[in-house]
Protein backbone atom coordinates (compact mmCIF):
# COMPACT_ATOMS: atom_id res chain seq x y z
CA UNK A 1 0.00 0.00 0.00
CA UNK A 2 1.02 3.50 -0.95
CA UNK A 3 0.89 6.36 1.37
CA UNK A 4 0.82 10.26 -0.20
CA UNK A 5 1.58 12.99 2.31
CA UNK A 6 0.72 16.34 0.66
CA UNK A 7 1.94 20.17 1.72
CA UNK A 8 3.26 20.83 5.16
CA UNK A 9 2.69 17.00 5.84
CA UNK A 10 5.78 16.38 3.49
CA UNK A 11 8.07 18.71 5.05
CA UNK A 12 7.30 17.39 8.30
CA UNK A 13 7.70 13.87 7.32
CA UNK A 14 11.09 14.55 4.99
CA UNK A 15 9.16 12.24 2.75
CA UNK A 16 6.12 12.79 0.11
CA UNK A 17 5.23 9.31 -0.77
CA UNK A 18 6.26 5.58 1.06
CA UNK A 19 4.94 2.48 0.72
CA UNK A 20 3.72 0.36 3.53
CA UNK A 21 3.89 -3.28 3.49
CA UNK A 22 2.23 -4.99 4.98
CA UNK A 23 -0.61 -3.19 4.82
CA UNK A 24 -2.36 -1.79 7.81
CA UNK A 25 -6.27 -3.38 8.19
CA UNK A 26 -7.38 0.10 9.05
CA UNK A 27 -6.96 3.94 8.49
CA UNK A 28 -6.32 4.12 12.67
CA UNK A 29 -3.39 1.14 12.40
CA UNK A 30 -1.43 3.08 9.55
CA UNK A 31 -1.92 6.01 12.02
CA UNK A 32 -0.61 4.30 14.97
CA UNK A 33 2.01 2.80 12.74
CA UNK A 34 3.19 5.95 11.36
CA UNK A 35 3.13 7.63 14.98
CA UNK A 36 4.96 4.91 16.04
CA UNK A 37 8.17 5.81 13.59
CA UNK A 38 7.70 9.41 13.87
CA UNK A 39 5.36 11.07 16.95
CA UNK A 40 5.58 14.69 15.26
CA UNK A 41 4.44 13.49 11.98
CA UNK A 42 1.28 10.84 14.48
CA UNK A 43 0.64 14.12 16.03
CA UNK A 44 0.41 16.06 12.99
CA UNK A 45 -2.22 13.43 11.12
CA UNK A 46 -4.68 14.27 13.88
CA UNK A 47 -4.12 17.84 13.62
CA UNK A 48 -7.20 20.72 12.52
CA UNK A 49 -8.25 20.66 9.24
CA UNK A 50 -6.33 17.47 8.26
CA UNK A 51 -8.61 15.19 5.67
CA UNK A 52 -7.66 11.26 4.30
CA UNK A 53 -8.38 9.98 1.13
CA UNK A 54 -8.32 6.43 0.50
CA UNK A 55 -7.80 5.53 -3.20
CA UNK A 56 -8.77 8.99 -3.92
CA UNK A 57 -12.29 9.47 -2.23
CA UNK A 58 -12.38 11.60 1.14
CA UNK A 59 -12.80 9.21 3.93
CA UNK A 60 -14.22 10.30 7.50
CA UNK A 61 -13.57 9.21 11.09
CA UNK A 62 -12.49 5.26 10.70
CA UNK A 63 -12.26 3.56 7.39
CA UNK A 64 -11.16 -0.09 6.83
CA UNK A 65 -7.95 -0.67 4.18
CA UNK A 66 -8.70 -3.59 2.93
CA UNK A 67 -7.83 -4.08 -0.82
CA UNK A 68 -6.54 0.17 -0.64
CA UNK A 69 -3.73 0.71 -3.19
CA UNK A 70 -3.42 4.68 -1.46
CA UNK A 71 -3.73 6.35 1.41
CA UNK A 72 -3.51 10.16 1.35
CA UNK A 73 -3.19 12.54 4.20
CA UNK A 74 -4.33 16.29 3.22
CA UNK A 75 -4.11 19.43 5.22
CA UNK A 76 -6.03 22.60 4.64
CA UNK A 77 -6.51 23.40 0.97
CA UNK A 78 -5.90 26.39 -0.94
CA UNK A 79 -5.35 26.58 -4.42
CA UNK A 80 -5.87 29.74 -7.27
CA UNK B 1 -13.15 21.61 -19.32
CA UNK B 2 -10.63 20.90 -16.09
CA UNK B 3 -6.98 21.30 -16.66
CA UNK B 4 -3.90 20.99 -14.24
CA UNK B 5 -0.81 22.52 -16.24
CA UNK B 6 2.59 21.56 -15.17
CA UNK B 7 4.03 24.20 -17.71
CA UNK B 8 2.86 27.94 -17.96
CA UNK B 9 -0.32 28.87 -19.63
CA UNK B 10 -1.70 31.29 -21.75
CA UNK B 11 -5.11 33.24 -20.21
CA UNK B 12 -5.55 34.96 -23.57
CA UNK B 13 -5.18 31.56 -25.74
CA UNK B 14 -7.60 29.88 -23.12
CA UNK B 15 -10.33 32.69 -23.86
CA UNK B 16 -10.25 33.20 -27.33
CA UNK B 17 -11.17 29.41 -27.40
CA UNK B 18 -13.50 29.30 -24.70
CA UNK B 19 -15.09 32.22 -26.69
CA UNK B 20 -14.63 30.64 -30.34
CA UNK B 21 -17.71 29.72 -31.78
CA UNK B 22 -20.47 30.49 -28.93
CA UNK B 23 -23.26 32.21 -30.93
CA UNK B 24 -26.14 31.35 -28.25
CA UNK B 25 -24.16 31.72 -24.82
CA UNK B 26 -24.29 35.63 -24.55
CA UNK B 27 -22.18 35.93 -21.56
CA UNK B 28 -18.70 34.97 -20.63
CA UNK B 29 -17.23 36.14 -17.54
CA UNK B 30 -13.72 35.01 -16.46
CA UNK B 31 -10.49 35.43 -13.97
CA UNK B 32 -7.11 35.22 -13.76
CA UNK B 33 -5.25 34.84 -10.73
CA UNK B 34 -1.36 35.95 -11.27
CA UNK B 35 1.54 35.01 -8.56
CA UNK B 36 2.43 38.46 -7.20
CA UNK B 37 5.77 39.50 -6.57
CA UNK B 38 4.97 41.48 -3.23
CA UNK B 39 7.66 43.39 -3.98
CA UNK B 40 10.36 41.30 -3.78
CA UNK B 41 9.10 39.37 -1.08
CA UNK B 42 7.72 36.38 -2.77
CA UNK B 43 10.54 34.90 -4.95
CA UNK B 44 8.13 31.79 -6.18
CA UNK B 45 5.16 29.88 -5.91
CA UNK B 46 5.32 25.94 -5.03
CA UNK B 47 1.84 24.43 -5.79
CA UNK B 48 1.00 20.71 -4.82
CA UNK B 49 -1.81 19.20 -6.75
CA UNK B 50 -3.01 15.10 -6.17
CA UNK B 51 -3.48 14.28 -9.91
CA UNK B 52 -6.06 11.82 -10.65
CA UNK B 53 -8.01 13.28 -7.32
CA UNK B 54 -7.44 17.15 -7.45
CA UNK B 55 -9.15 17.31 -11.05
CA UNK B 56 -12.03 14.69 -10.04
CA UNK B 57 -13.33 17.23 -6.83
CA UNK B 58 -12.58 20.24 -8.88
CA UNK B 59 -15.01 18.68 -11.78
CA UNK B 60 -17.50 17.94 -9.13
CA UNK B 61 -17.68 21.82 -8.13
CA UNK B 62 -18.04 22.45 -11.95
CA UNK B 63 -20.92 20.21 -12.07
CA UNK B 64 -22.19 21.96 -8.79
CA UNK B 65 -21.92 25.47 -10.37
CA UNK B 66 -23.03 24.50 -14.00
CA UNK B 67 -26.63 23.51 -12.00
CA UNK B 68 -26.55 26.04 -10.11
CA UNK B 69 -25.92 28.77 -12.62
CA UNK B 70 -27.60 27.56 -15.26
CA UNK B 71 -23.97 27.67 -17.40
CA UNK B 72 -23.23 26.31 -20.88
CA UNK B 73 -19.92 25.77 -20.45
CA UNK B 74 -16.79 26.29 -17.65
CA UNK B 75 -13.39 26.09 -17.68
CA UNK B 76 -11.00 25.97 -15.38
CA UNK B 77 -7.34 25.46 -15.92
CA UNK B 78 -4.71 25.55 -12.66
CA UNK B 79 -1.21 25.56 -12.30
CA UNK B 80 1.10 23.37 -10.48
CA UNK B 81 4.71 22.86 -9.90
CA UNK B 82 6.40 25.88 -9.35
CA UNK B 83 5.36 29.54 -10.36
CA UNK B 84 7.45 32.57 -10.68
CA UNK B 85 5.97 36.28 -10.25
CA UNK B 86 4.04 37.11 -12.92
CA UNK B 87 3.01 34.18 -13.94
CA UNK B 88 -0.58 32.89 -14.06
CA UNK B 89 -1.85 30.26 -11.53
CA UNK B 90 -5.70 29.99 -12.43
CA UNK B 91 -8.30 30.97 -14.84
CA UNK B 92 -11.69 30.46 -14.92
CA UNK B 93 -14.27 31.21 -17.16
CA UNK B 94 -18.00 30.56 -17.15
CA UNK B 95 -20.95 31.13 -20.49
CA UNK B 96 -24.07 31.40 -19.96
CA UNK B 97 -27.09 33.20 -21.51
CA UNK B 98 -27.15 35.65 -18.53
CA UNK B 99 -23.96 37.90 -16.92
CA UNK B 100 -25.20 37.59 -13.74
CA UNK B 101 -25.29 33.92 -13.97
CA UNK B 102 -21.65 34.02 -15.43
CA UNK B 103 -20.00 36.42 -13.02
CA UNK B 104 -21.62 34.63 -9.52
CA UNK B 105 -20.65 31.55 -10.89
CA UNK B 106 -16.98 32.45 -11.52
CA UNK B 107 -17.21 34.17 -8.45
CA UNK B 108 -18.15 30.67 -6.32
CA UNK B 109 -15.88 28.45 -8.35
CA UNK B 110 -12.62 31.12 -7.39
CA UNK B 111 -14.23 30.90 -3.38
CA UNK B 112 -13.96 27.36 -3.75
CA UNK B 113 -10.41 26.95 -5.02
CA UNK B 114 -9.07 29.36 -2.72
CA UNK B 115 -10.30 27.33 0.00
CA UNK B 116 -11.48 23.78 -0.90
CA UNK B 117 -9.64 22.40 -3.44
CA UNK B 118 -6.98 20.36 -3.39
CA UNK B 119 -3.88 22.30 -3.81
CA UNK B 120 -1.42 23.00 -1.46
CA UNK B 121 0.69 26.49 -1.56
CA UNK B 122 4.08 27.17 -0.71
CA UNK B 123 5.61 30.54 -0.79
CA UNK B 124 9.26 30.96 -0.98
CA UNK B 125 10.44 34.23 0.11
CA UNK B 126 13.94 35.47 0.92
CA UNK B 127 13.17 34.34 4.64
CA UNK B 128 12.55 31.37 3.54
CA UNK B 129 9.28 28.95 2.79
CA UNK B 130 5.74 29.30 4.25
CA UNK B 131 2.64 27.06 3.92
CA UNK B 132 -0.13 29.29 2.68
CA UNK B 133 -3.96 28.74 4.15
CA UNK B 134 -7.33 30.10 3.55
CA UNK B 135 -7.71 33.09 5.19
CA UNK B 136 -10.30 34.51 7.31
CA UNK B 137 -11.26 36.31 4.52
CA UNK B 138 -11.17 33.10 1.90
CA UNK B 139 -13.27 31.29 4.69
CA UNK B 140 -15.79 34.41 4.64
CA UNK B 141 -15.75 34.26 0.45
CA UNK B 142 -16.69 30.62 0.34
CA UNK B 143 -19.83 30.82 3.75
CA UNK B 144 -21.45 33.22 1.34
CA UNK B 145 -22.81 30.50 -0.92
CA UNK B 146 -23.76 28.05 1.90
CA UNK C 1 -7.94 51.88 -21.77
CA UNK C 2 -11.39 52.56 -23.75
CA UNK C 3 -11.57 51.48 -26.87
CA UNK C 4 -14.83 51.67 -29.82
CA UNK C 5 -13.71 49.63 -31.85
CA UNK C 6 -15.19 49.83 -35.42
CA UNK C 7 -14.52 46.19 -36.53
CA UNK C 8 -14.39 42.77 -34.57
CA UNK C 9 -12.05 42.56 -31.75
CA UNK C 10 -10.42 39.63 -30.35
CA UNK C 11 -11.42 39.01 -25.84
CA UNK C 12 -8.57 36.55 -26.30
CA UNK C 13 -5.44 39.34 -27.74
CA UNK C 14 -6.96 41.64 -25.02
CA UNK C 15 -6.83 39.41 -22.23
CA UNK C 16 -3.12 38.20 -23.48
CA UNK C 17 -2.28 42.03 -23.66
CA UNK C 18 -4.06 42.98 -20.16
CA UNK C 19 -2.46 40.10 -18.03
CA UNK C 20 1.24 40.65 -19.42
CA UNK C 21 3.68 41.85 -17.13
CA UNK C 22 1.43 41.81 -14.22
CA UNK C 23 3.82 40.73 -11.33
CA UNK C 24 1.88 42.95 -8.11
CA UNK C 25 -2.20 43.19 -9.29
CA UNK C 26 -2.99 38.97 -8.75
CA UNK C 27 -6.80 39.83 -9.95
CA UNK C 28 -8.37 40.48 -12.99
CA UNK C 29 -11.92 39.64 -13.73
CA UNK C 30 -12.98 40.04 -17.38
CA UNK C 31 -16.51 39.69 -19.07
CA UNK C 32 -17.05 38.93 -22.99
CA UNK C 33 -20.39 39.88 -23.83
CA UNK C 34 -21.12 38.19 -27.16
CA UNK C 35 -24.29 39.23 -29.99
CA UNK C 36 -26.60 36.02 -29.84
CA UNK C 37 -28.26 34.51 -32.92
CA UNK C 38 -31.38 33.89 -31.01
CA UNK C 39 -31.91 30.42 -33.04
CA UNK C 40 -32.52 32.71 -36.14
CA UNK C 41 -34.24 35.66 -34.76
CA UNK C 42 -31.87 37.72 -34.43
CA UNK C 43 -29.91 37.99 -37.95
CA UNK C 44 -27.70 41.35 -37.03
CA UNK C 45 -27.09 43.99 -34.51
CA UNK C 46 -26.37 47.69 -35.36
CA UNK C 47 -24.91 49.75 -32.61
CA UNK C 48 -24.64 53.46 -32.78
CA UNK C 49 -22.19 55.53 -30.53
CA UNK C 50 -21.75 58.90 -30.07
CA UNK C 51 -17.81 59.35 -30.89
CA UNK C 52 -16.02 61.71 -28.79
CA UNK C 53 -18.77 61.63 -26.49
CA UNK C 54 -19.42 57.42 -25.51
CA UNK C 55 -15.33 56.99 -25.15
CA UNK C 56 -15.87 60.36 -22.36
CA UNK C 57 -18.91 59.03 -20.29
CA UNK C 58 -17.44 55.58 -20.41
CA UNK C 59 -14.02 57.19 -18.99
CA UNK C 60 -15.57 58.85 -16.42
CA UNK C 61 -17.27 55.38 -15.13
CA UNK C 62 -14.09 53.44 -15.63
CA UNK C 63 -12.48 56.11 -13.19
CA UNK C 64 -15.29 56.10 -10.80
CA UNK C 65 -15.14 52.03 -10.48
CA UNK C 66 -11.11 52.55 -10.56
CA UNK C 67 -11.73 54.43 -7.15
CA UNK C 68 -14.61 52.79 -5.62
CA UNK C 69 -12.93 49.42 -6.33
CA UNK C 70 -9.23 50.20 -5.98
CA UNK C 71 -7.93 49.04 -9.47
CA UNK C 72 -4.85 49.31 -10.76
CA UNK C 73 -6.43 49.21 -14.11
CA UNK C 74 -9.55 48.85 -16.16
CA UNK C 75 -9.50 48.00 -20.28
CA UNK C 76 -13.15 48.62 -21.95
CA UNK C 77 -13.68 47.57 -25.07
CA UNK C 78 -17.05 47.93 -27.19
CA UNK C 79 -18.38 47.37 -30.92
CA UNK C 80 -20.08 49.74 -32.66
CA UNK C 81 -21.37 49.44 -36.65
CA UNK C 82 -22.43 46.01 -37.10
CA UNK C 83 -22.40 43.17 -35.70
CA UNK C 84 -23.06 39.72 -36.68
CA UNK C 85 -24.24 36.99 -34.39
CA UNK C 86 -21.26 35.25 -32.56
CA UNK C 87 -18.89 38.36 -32.54
CA UNK C 88 -18.18 39.80 -29.07
CA UNK C 89 -19.86 43.32 -29.06
CA UNK C 90 -18.06 44.47 -25.39
CA UNK C 91 -15.25 43.53 -23.06
CA UNK C 92 -14.39 44.74 -19.77
CA UNK C 93 -11.62 44.17 -17.77
CA UNK C 94 -10.06 44.92 -14.22
CA UNK C 95 -7.02 44.53 -12.33
CA UNK C 96 -6.95 44.45 -8.60
CA UNK C 97 -4.89 43.06 -5.57
CA UNK C 98 -8.09 41.39 -4.69
CA UNK C 99 -10.47 39.20 -6.31
CA UNK C 100 -13.47 40.35 -4.80
CA UNK C 101 -12.91 43.77 -5.88
CA UNK C 102 -11.74 43.01 -9.25
CA UNK C 103 -15.24 40.78 -9.94
CA UNK C 104 -17.28 43.79 -8.32
CA UNK C 105 -15.95 46.69 -10.39
CA UNK C 106 -16.28 44.47 -13.83
CA UNK C 107 -20.36 43.31 -12.81
CA UNK C 108 -20.40 47.22 -11.59
CA UNK C 109 -19.05 48.29 -15.21
CA UNK C 110 -21.13 45.96 -17.06
CA UNK C 111 -24.64 46.67 -15.53
CA UNK C 112 -23.53 50.40 -16.45
CA UNK C 113 -22.73 49.65 -19.79
CA UNK C 114 -26.23 48.01 -20.28
CA UNK C 115 -28.04 50.93 -19.12
CA UNK C 116 -26.42 54.41 -19.38
CA UNK C 117 -23.57 54.18 -21.65
CA UNK C 118 -24.25 56.05 -24.68
CA UNK C 119 -24.79 53.65 -27.33
CA UNK C 120 -28.31 53.09 -28.69
CA UNK C 121 -28.85 49.23 -30.19
CA UNK C 122 -30.80 47.78 -33.11
CA UNK C 123 -31.73 43.85 -33.60
CA UNK C 124 -32.52 43.22 -37.18
CA UNK C 125 -34.22 40.06 -37.17
CA UNK C 126 -36.61 38.23 -39.88
CA UNK C 127 -39.53 40.01 -38.85
CA UNK C 128 -37.42 43.37 -38.73
CA UNK C 129 -35.64 45.57 -37.35
CA UNK C 130 -35.98 47.12 -33.32
CA UNK C 131 -34.40 49.57 -30.99
CA UNK C 132 -33.20 47.74 -27.73
CA UNK C 133 -33.55 49.56 -24.44
CA UNK C 134 -32.46 48.98 -20.74
CA UNK C 135 -35.32 45.75 -19.68
CA UNK C 136 -36.63 45.64 -16.38
CA UNK C 137 -33.97 43.38 -15.22
CA UNK C 138 -30.94 46.11 -16.31
CA UNK C 139 -32.63 48.52 -14.31
CA UNK C 140 -32.40 46.21 -11.07
CA UNK C 141 -29.02 45.86 -11.98
CA UNK C 142 -27.87 49.28 -11.94
CA UNK C 143 -29.99 50.21 -9.15
CA UNK C 144 -27.93 47.58 -6.23
CA UNK C 145 -24.90 50.09 -6.90
CA UNK C 146 -26.59 53.37 -6.22
CA UNK D 1 -24.89 74.56 -36.35
CA UNK D 2 -24.75 70.45 -36.23
CA UNK D 3 -27.68 68.88 -34.97
CA UNK D 4 -27.17 64.89 -34.17
CA UNK D 5 -29.85 62.14 -33.56
CA UNK D 6 -29.62 58.95 -32.17
CA UNK D 7 -31.41 55.27 -31.80
CA UNK D 8 -34.76 55.60 -32.57
CA UNK D 9 -35.12 59.34 -32.79
CA UNK D 10 -32.56 58.90 -36.53
CA UNK D 11 -35.18 56.34 -37.73
CA UNK D 12 -38.13 58.39 -37.12
CA UNK D 13 -36.55 61.71 -38.46
CA UNK D 14 -35.53 60.07 -41.30
CA UNK D 15 -31.88 61.81 -40.60
CA UNK D 16 -29.18 62.22 -38.29
CA UNK D 17 -27.10 64.71 -38.73
CA UNK D 18 -28.42 68.28 -39.96
CA UNK D 19 -27.45 71.46 -40.24
CA UNK D 20 -29.35 74.27 -38.59
CA UNK D 21 -28.43 78.09 -39.55
CA UNK D 22 -29.24 80.29 -38.61
CA UNK D 23 -28.08 78.70 -35.19
CA UNK D 24 -31.19 78.56 -32.46
CA UNK D 25 -30.50 81.09 -29.64
CA UNK D 26 -31.64 78.43 -26.94
CA UNK D 27 -32.48 74.69 -26.71
CA UNK D 28 -36.16 75.54 -26.35
CA UNK D 29 -36.06 77.35 -29.86
CA UNK D 30 -34.39 74.15 -31.31
CA UNK D 31 -37.05 71.97 -30.49
CA UNK D 32 -39.75 74.68 -31.21
CA UNK D 33 -38.11 74.89 -34.60
CA UNK D 34 -38.03 71.26 -35.26
CA UNK D 35 -41.82 70.39 -34.31
CA UNK D 36 -42.79 72.93 -36.72
CA UNK D 37 -41.25 70.91 -39.75
CA UNK D 38 -41.86 67.77 -37.96
CA UNK D 39 -44.44 67.22 -35.03
CA UNK D 40 -43.79 63.46 -34.31
CA UNK D 41 -40.01 64.06 -34.01
CA UNK D 42 -40.87 67.07 -32.03
CA UNK D 43 -43.07 65.23 -29.56
CA UNK D 44 -40.47 62.29 -29.55
CA UNK D 45 -37.61 65.19 -28.30
CA UNK D 46 -39.78 65.85 -25.15
CA UNK D 47 -40.58 61.92 -24.75
CA UNK D 48 -39.46 60.46 -21.37
CA UNK D 49 -36.08 59.45 -20.99
CA UNK D 50 -34.38 61.67 -23.99
CA UNK D 51 -31.61 63.87 -23.20
CA UNK D 52 -29.64 66.08 -25.10
CA UNK D 53 -26.11 67.45 -24.81
CA UNK D 54 -24.55 70.47 -26.29
CA UNK D 55 -21.10 70.29 -27.37
CA UNK D 56 -20.84 66.97 -26.21
CA UNK D 57 -21.59 67.89 -22.51
CA UNK D 58 -25.01 66.07 -21.17
CA UNK D 59 -27.71 69.31 -20.08
CA UNK D 60 -30.73 69.49 -17.72
CA UNK D 61 -33.93 70.88 -19.14
CA UNK D 62 -33.20 74.40 -20.66
CA UNK D 63 -29.60 75.64 -21.67
CA UNK D 64 -28.45 78.43 -23.78
CA UNK D 65 -26.71 77.53 -27.20
CA UNK D 66 -24.48 80.90 -27.78
CA UNK D 67 -21.64 79.53 -29.67
CA UNK D 68 -22.58 76.02 -29.69
CA UNK D 69 -21.58 73.64 -32.51
CA UNK D 70 -23.32 70.65 -32.39
CA UNK D 71 -26.21 69.32 -30.33
CA UNK D 72 -27.48 65.72 -29.49
CA UNK D 73 -30.45 64.03 -28.55
CA UNK D 74 -29.92 60.94 -27.00
CA UNK D 75 -32.61 58.08 -26.48
CA UNK D 76 -32.59 55.60 -23.85
CA UNK D 77 -29.20 54.20 -23.70
CA UNK D 78 -28.33 50.52 -23.70
CA UNK D 79 -24.76 49.15 -24.45
CA UNK D 80 -23.14 45.45 -23.80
Amino acid sequence: MRVLLFGRLGDLAGWRERPFDPPPATLAELKRRIAAEDATLGEALDGPGVQAAVDRALVRGEATLAGAAEVAFLPPMSGG
Amino acid sequence: MIRLAAEPFEPGAELARFCAGRTETGAVASFVGIARAEGGQATALELQAYPGFTEIEIGRMADAATQRFCLADVLIVHRHGAIAPGEPIVMVACASAHRREAFQACDYLMDYLKSRAPFWKKELGPDGARWVEPTARDLEDIARWD
